[in-house]
């Protein structure tokens, strides 16, 4: 059974004003995370993963209108006053991104980087700031931590730099990790490494975390559960071995169909044809109908609402019960 | 009334009127500082080796002479010497020094100093003005006379006594100036320039603002009986913006200045917390024609022929100049000379307007259907700017065309010196009491080929020549009037306007008299209280 | 260069700063090529009986001291000024540009050279050195073309090398150059379009200050010369009757002003548009 | 390389800079028509007056042999005799150079003072009406001839309401802040948009910057977002161009010192041109080259504070 959900995302929409017209990057989206657990959030580049997570921390620019309900053990984030967020941004919610060397202001030390969080959400004083740095830099795998701390990023290599970035999420102890793509911009050999760490931290931490990726293998290897995302809005979501070996949505194992899995029994590709919904227009029915092979009428014209399809998983798919399973997950 | 104010003291003469010049109803008020804004700065306060008139304005508050100009220009008044002689034939001159003069640091003024200035002003060698005294031989000093002995009689003398030029320094302190050569003890002593005057040097930040204090030493009497001058210290600051310093002068920030905009003058005089003064001036405006054959570049110059000359002149409406640049300030030329010079002959304003008389003279000189020439103007002055978009426009109705050529200073006074122009734009102003410095410059060929014009009257050479050694007053006259028609009806300058001096004062800020010549004088200014 | 700028155009609609920039530089053209047309008066000719006029329904700008109306010196200056802002950048565009991307690309002696060229221009006040040659060459609307055109290029230069660096760096000109295409073809279908972006963003600008540059030297003297109108000259005469004869400089700074703007917002707008970071 | 032989380097490049710069100025003060000695005796002067005193100053020497004098006062650390003024150069430089470093101080100051927080605004309102009107008001400073602006500031602040004398420069050091505010502003109007423009870009561009997003993801006060993270990341470019304005702000310097009657060397270098005080001009215009290099170095050591990526 899943642990009670300490972030519960329902109804959310999230469309930006552009030169161009309005553009939907979120689409009614239910997703709920529990206490401790670790989420993989999968799906295409722009689907809506990052908008999602940046929407939970209102950190969207102005040009965006937000609508649903995001509820932070009994808060309401997208009206809770601007005082009230900056307590949750870094103190209860830490995020991370995927490029650290962007991420990172180039002309700050890091250390000032991380005792602003300090600064930001502890009664710590200076000196006591710039201790729990240095502690925050060893655990997070940084050698001779104190040395390093009036370095700038540009310093550092790119999966240090990665470290450090979780360092200073780290700074004001948060219950809830959101780490966006966190690994996408480094060599495969570091990745392992800054996952690991990852899912050593939440584990040590009693955090919880929701990572944004889009490849299905580190789902597969660092999360609990999995919700798929597609044109905004979300498919399927349940544990991560469930789902892998039986998915619920049609999408859901086109996806997995198309990506390479290590492993002996490698399968032949298929890739997924025909592209992702125009994020201008309306969507009638199911966004992924279009390119759906088990496409049905009632598909096209009827949006499929996300239902429990078994007690821990739910799915929005007409078609479900046709789906066959895939493969036994890792 | 400015002008009225002057023309009751041309009356007065002698050392007094310059007191007097203040008397009005009320009293002189003792004490304070007059700052006096002018819209550029000295250059050098040695009285032999400068010759602009931003020096020369001012030069009468440091040093003394040993004449000094009349109020209205026309003669001389007794300064350092109370009394002078001439001899019958002309050739002595005597002149008697006036008793316990000192100069500003206490020194006492001796005959020998009088030698040695005049001596040095007339070296050919130093300064550019040598030519004034020429005609002095030697000089011999008494217990308290000195003795000119002259080559020649020279009725110009007396006046280039009262010029900037004769002004008589210390002989000790100047040659006890740092520097080896004359120039670099006159650069050294014009630091701290040490004079006879009302005014003693203070301080003097180039381009921003010169100091002078009283000088307790000064020899002329203010009208309550007591030494002048009445005011304790005068300022020059340097303001070449006219609406910036005018401003200043509204605000409350400056006594006076010099050189009101024409533009401006009613403006300050309907302001009642101001005083507008248009001083009688030598000043006069015209353009200068080359008149020669050729151009340069070997080119006919139709400007050559007299009758193309007049003209240009008939064909310029002056009243309507004299409106647009002076805004009827000016009046109307009678003569190449001003009408406050001595000897001034002029009858009526020449050349009056006759755009038909014009196209007939143009007809005649065979120039029927008009030419084009260009002319030299001053770039940033708005004075020539006008007058000549105004001649631009009037000529054009005889079918002259006329190209304006806006250059900086020095390249027009290369231009001219090369004789290597067609047309300038000009001003004069008289440095000395006398007719023969304008001549000399205007109509005598010899000197500088009539303002480089290249006209040339021989028998205007030979009038002046005979003047220059004339003792005989109405011989003089004459001699001028005939140079004066002569040259007028050749006319080789194109005659615009006389001038005053225009300059604005607070209304508590009184006393200051400017003549003729130009020379500032503040020994008699005073501010009320 | 059109084509390339119309593939960066994100969509047909022309932004409202664009649209009134436009307008504005078109109604300056329209008074620049037609003056006689929307001028009351004759802008040269004396009219003695209304000397020093404040505006009034017959002359809105009121008259100078010469009886000449101030709206109509006013139109007909702008030709002078557009003039001046076309003549006084065009030069420095071409050659600039040009030597830019030489020196950008092929580097080497002549960009040490230039460097050195930079500093010279860079270390010299600007104002000055026109004053200089202006000076020497005596004044006049040419002479000034002339005097900012031998300093003017050197800006040009400096931002295309700049420009021509990055695009080197980029995949295409790498793709380009893998492809085995000329140097000359590389340089002049490849790296010259996409410089000219920032360059012509820049030359928007350098045209507004080019007229201001022309007012300061009619105000020193050293601009137009009369009987020509141009604004700078208008507010430089107009100035010796402030505040009494205020109309005489107001009108013809306002309308400097709103030429200014109309270049400005020209400018932003094409770099919007463009897509010009700056 | 360190920040101490990187400014020497610096500072040795500028050498033939310097020799260049003599050498043009050298050469462009004596092809201007007409020369010092008729500029200064006038119209009435005779040729013998002038022959005279050209051949006192040496200006008749053959023009290598006047170029070696050059050089040899220079060596010596001097800079010669003005012609008009018949004092040293230096002496008319270190009375007029503080003034005009004063006056462009105080106008950079007011110019950032003006242009940092409404530049600020602009940025984060983009396209709204704080900004169009923020960008809007610029633009007229921009746009309008200094002298204009100048008679305007001194016709309503000092002529009419009395706030602020009119031009001048002051006898004490509080007099001339006093003296000097107006000119200042005047002078800082364009440079400050200037600033303005170029900052709001920056700033507009470090927005959307990755790293703010994550500055506010760690829960930071808005004012530390913008004061720290921002501000800093925006100015470094911005610093450069304001070192680079500083030509500009010369030239500015040239007009507004004749308006408002400062005494600097601005207006001096102007009057020098018009005398063809040869002496002046080149000495002057080798302290302002001095300067320039100074205040752009100076910038380039500010950019290396801001930016710890420019390790040069």
């Amino acid at each position: 059974m899943t642990p009670a959900p300490i972030l519960t995302i329902s109804g959310l929409s999230v469309s930006f004003a552009t030169p161009h017209g309005i553009v939907r990057a979120v689409d009614g989206l239910d997703l709920a995370i529990g206490a401790g657990e670790v989420l993989g959030l999968v799906g295409e580049s722009g689907s809506g993963k990052s908008v999602t997570l940046r929407a939970v921390l209102r950190l969207l620019r102005r040009n965006a209108a937000i609508t649903g309900r995001i509820d932070w053990r009994g808060q309401e984030l997208l009206t809770a006053p601007e005082r009230r967020l900056r307590d949750v941004r870094g103190g209860e919610i830490a995020m991370i991104f995927q490029e650290p060397m962007t991420a990172l202001n180039p002309v700050l030390s890091i250390g000032l980087q991380i005792e602003e969080t300090l600064a930001a959400h502890t009664d710590l004083g200076a000196a006591g700031r710039r201790r729990r740095a240095i502690e925050l830099l060893s655990r997070v795998g940084i050698a001779s931590a104190a040395a390093r701390l009036d370095d700038y990023p540009h310093q550092f290599s790119g999966g240090m730099r990665q470290r450090v970035m979780i360092a200073i999420a780290l700074a004001g102890a948060p219950k809830l990790l959101l780490a966006d793509e966190p690994t996408t911009a480094l060599d495969v050999t570091i990745q392992d490494q800054i996952l690991k760490l990852l899912r050593e931290l939440a584990g040590d931490l009693g955090m919880a975390m929701v990572l944004v990726t889009h490849d299905l293998g580190i789902v597969a290897e660092t999360c609990d559960r999995v919700a798929v995302m597609y044109a905004g809005r979300i498919c399927e979501a349940g544990p991560v071995a469930s789902v892998f070996a039986a998915p619920r949505h049609a999408y859901t194992l086109a996806l997995l169909r198309s990506v390479p899995s290590g492993g002996p029994a490698r399968q032949p590709l298929d890739p997924i044809p025909g592209q992702p919904p125009r994020a201008d227009r309306p969507i009638v029915g199911c966004p992924f109908a279009p390119r759906c092979g088990f496409a049905t009428g009632a598909c096209r014209t009827t949006r499929p609402p996300l239902e429990a399809v078994t007690p821990d998983r739910v799915a929005a798919c007409f078609e479900a019960a046709r789906l066959p399973a895939w493969r036994e997950a890792a | 009334m400015g002008s009225l104010h002057a023309r009751l003291l041309a009356g007065v003469g002698m050392f007094v009127g310059l007191a007097l010049a203040s008397a009005g109803a009320e009293a002189a008020t003792r004490g304070g500082t007059l700052i006096y804004a002018r819209y550029a700065d000295s250059l050098f306060l040695d009285p032999v080796l400068n010759d602009a008139n931003v020096d020369i304005w001012i030069l009468t508050n440091l040093y003394d002479t040993l004449l000094a100009p009349t109020s209205d220009g026309q003669g001389v008044s007794p300064s350092l010497a109370t009394k002078w002689d001439v001899a019958t034939d002309g050739k002595t001159v005597t002149l008697t020094l006036r008793s316990g003069v000192k100069f500003s640091d206490g020194s006492p003024l001796t005959p020998q100093d009088v030698k040695w200035s005049l001596d040095r002003a007339r070296d050919p060698k130093a300064g550019a003005w040598n030519f004034t005294l020429a005609a002095v031989d030697t000089i011999e000093t008494g217990p308290d006379t000195v003795v000119l002995k002259l080559k020649h009689a020279d009725p110009t003398l007396l006046p280039a006594l009262a010029t900037f030029n004769a002004a008589i320094l210390p002989q000790k302190q100047f040659e006890a100036s740092s520097g080896s050569s004359m120039e670099e003890k006159a650069k050294a002593f014009a630091e701290h320039p040490i004079g006879t005057g009302p005014f003693a040097f203070v301080s003097w930040k180039r381009g921003e603002v010169m100091k002078l204090k009283r000088n307790d030493y000064y020899w002329k009497m203010g009208e309550d009986g007591k030494p002048l001058p009445y005011l304790d210290a005068l300022e020059f600051p340097v303001i070449p913006d006219d609406s910036t310093r005018l401003l200043k002068l509204k605000a409350g920030e400056i006594d006076g200045t010099e050189f009101v905009p024409y533009a401006r003058v009613k403006d300050l005089q309907a302001d009642p917390s101001l005083r507008m003064e248009l001083w009688p001036s030598t000043r006069v405006r015209y353009l200068t024609l080359y008149v020669g054959d050729k151009y340069k570049d070997g080119s006919p110059n139709p400007i050559s022929n007299p009758k193309v000359r007049q003209a240009l002149n008939y064909a310029i409406n002056k009243d309507a100049v004299i409106q647009i640049t002076t805004l009827n300030l000016g009046k109307p030329m009678r003569s190449y000379m001003s009408s406050s010079t001595p000897l001034f002959s002029g009858a009526a304003p020449l050349y009056p307007y006759d755009p038909a008389k014009a196209k007939a003279l143009l007809a005649e000189a065979g120039f029927a259907n008009g030419f084009s020439f260009s002319c030299l103007s001053l770039s940033g002055n708005g004075d020539d700017a006008n007058d000549l978009t105004a001649a631009q426009q009037m000529w054009a109705q005889i079918g002259v065309k006329l190209k304006i050529e806006q250059v900086d200073n020095p390249t027009r006074t290369a231009k001219y010196r090369a004789e290597d122009f067609q047309c300038r734009t000009s001003a004069w102003t008289d440095d000395i009491a006398d007719p023969s410095e304008i001549t000399s410059y205007f109509a005598y060929y010899p000197n500088i080929h009539s303002l480089h014009s290249g006209f040339d009257d021989k028998r205007i050479d030979e009038l002046f020549e005979k003047s220059q050694e004339e003792n005989d007053k109405t011989a003089r006259t004459a001699e001028y009037k005939e140079i004066q028609d002569r040259y007028n009806s050749a006319a080789p300058i194109v005659y615009l306007y006389e001038t005053p001096y225009p300059v604005a004062f607070r209304k508590n800020a009184k006393g200051f008299v400017q003549i003729p010549l130009g020379n500032n004088l503040f020994e008699s200014a005073y501010i009320e209280k | 260069m059109t084509a390339i700028a119309l593939s960066h155009v994100r969509a047909w609609r022309i932004p409202a700063p664009l649209l009134a920039g436009v307008l504005i530089l078109c109604g300056m053209l329209v008074a620049a090529l037609v003056p006689g047309a929307i001028a009351p008066y004759d802008p040269i000719a004396f009219d003695y009986a209304a000397l020093l006029q404040p505006p009034s329904l017959a002359h809105p700008f009121g008259t100078d001291n010469f009886g000449r109306d101030v709206l109509s010196r006013t139109i007909f200056a702008t030709g002078v000024d557009l003039q001046i802002a076309f003549f006084a950048t065009i030069a420095p565009l071409v050659v600039g540009t040009l030597v830019g991307l030489f020196i950008g690309f092929y580097g080497g002696l002549a960009d040490a050279i230039f460097a050195q060229v930079v500093n010279l221009v860079m270390t010299f006040p600007f104002l000055v050195i026109v004053i200089a040659i202006v000076a020497v060459l005596g004044p006049g609307l040419e002479n000034m073309y002339v005097a900012v055109s031998i300093v003017g290029w050197v800006f040009y230069a400096r931002l295309t090398r700049a420009e021509v660096h990055v695009q080197r760096q980029s995949d295409y000109v790498a793709a380009a150059r893998v492809l085995g295409y000329a140097r000359s073809r590389i340089l002049f279908r490849h790296i010259l379009p996409n410089t000219l972006r920032p360059i012509l963003v820049f030359w928007m600008t350098d045209m507004s200050l080019k007229i201001l540059l022309g007012s300061s030297l009619g105000y020193l003297g050293l601009g137009a010369q009369p009987p020509t109108a141009e604004w700078g000259v208008l507010i430089a005469d107009g100035k010796a009757y402030f505040p009494a004869g205020w109309w005489m400089a107001v009108f013809p700074g306002g309308v400097i002003v709103l030429c200014g703007i109309g270049f400005s917002l020209t400018g932003d707008g094409l770099a919007d548009l463009l897509d010009v970071k700056r | 390389m360190n920040r101490a032989s990187y400014t020497a380097a610096r500072l040795l490049q500028i050498v033939p800079t310097f020799i260049l710069i003599g050498i043009v100025v050298f050469v462009l003060v004596r092809i201007l028509p007409g020369g010092p000695v008729a500029a200064l005796l006038g119209d009435k002067a005779s040729d013998e007056a002038i022959e005279r005193i050209t051949r006192q100053l040496g200006l008749d020497a053959p023009i290598l042999v006047q170029f070696w004098r050059f050089l040899e006062t220079i060596a010596r650390g001097d800079l010669g005799d003005s012609i008009a003024y018949h004092v040293a150069v230096v002496r008319l430089i270190a009375e007029r150079l503080p003034v005009t470093l004063l006056l462009t101080g105080m106008a950079t100051i007011f110019a950032i003072a003006l242009a940092v927080p409404l530049a600020f605004v602009a940025a984060v309102t983009q396209n709204r009406w704080p900004d169009l009107a923020i960008r809007g008001a610029f633009q007229v400073g921009l746009s309008s001839p200094i002298f204009y602006v100048g008679l305007i500031l001194l016709t309503v602040f000092a002529g009419a309401m009395h706030i602020f004398p009119v031009g001048g420069y002051g006898e004490t050091p509080g007099e001339h802040l006093y003296h000097l505010f107006l000119p200042a502003l005047a002078l800082a109007l364009s440079f400050s948009a200037v600033i303005m423009r170029s900052l709001r870009a920056s700033v507009i561009e470090v927005l959307s910057a990755e790293f703010v997003d994550f500055a506010r993801a760690k829960g930071l006060r808005r004012r530390i977002v913008l004061g720290r993270h921002v501000l800093r990341n925006a100015l470094i470019s911005t610093v450069a161009l304001i070192g680079l304005q500083i030509g500009d702000l010369l030239g500015g310097a040239v007009i507004t010192e004749s308006v408002f009657a400062v005494p600097g060397v601005g207006r001096l270098m102007v009057d020098s041109i018009f005398a063809r005080d040869y002496p002046v001009i080149q000495g002057l215009t080798l302290a302002l080259a001095v300067l320039v290099s100074l205040v752009f170095l100076a910038t380039d050591l500010v950019q290396m504070a801001l930016d710890p990526r420019v390790a040069k």
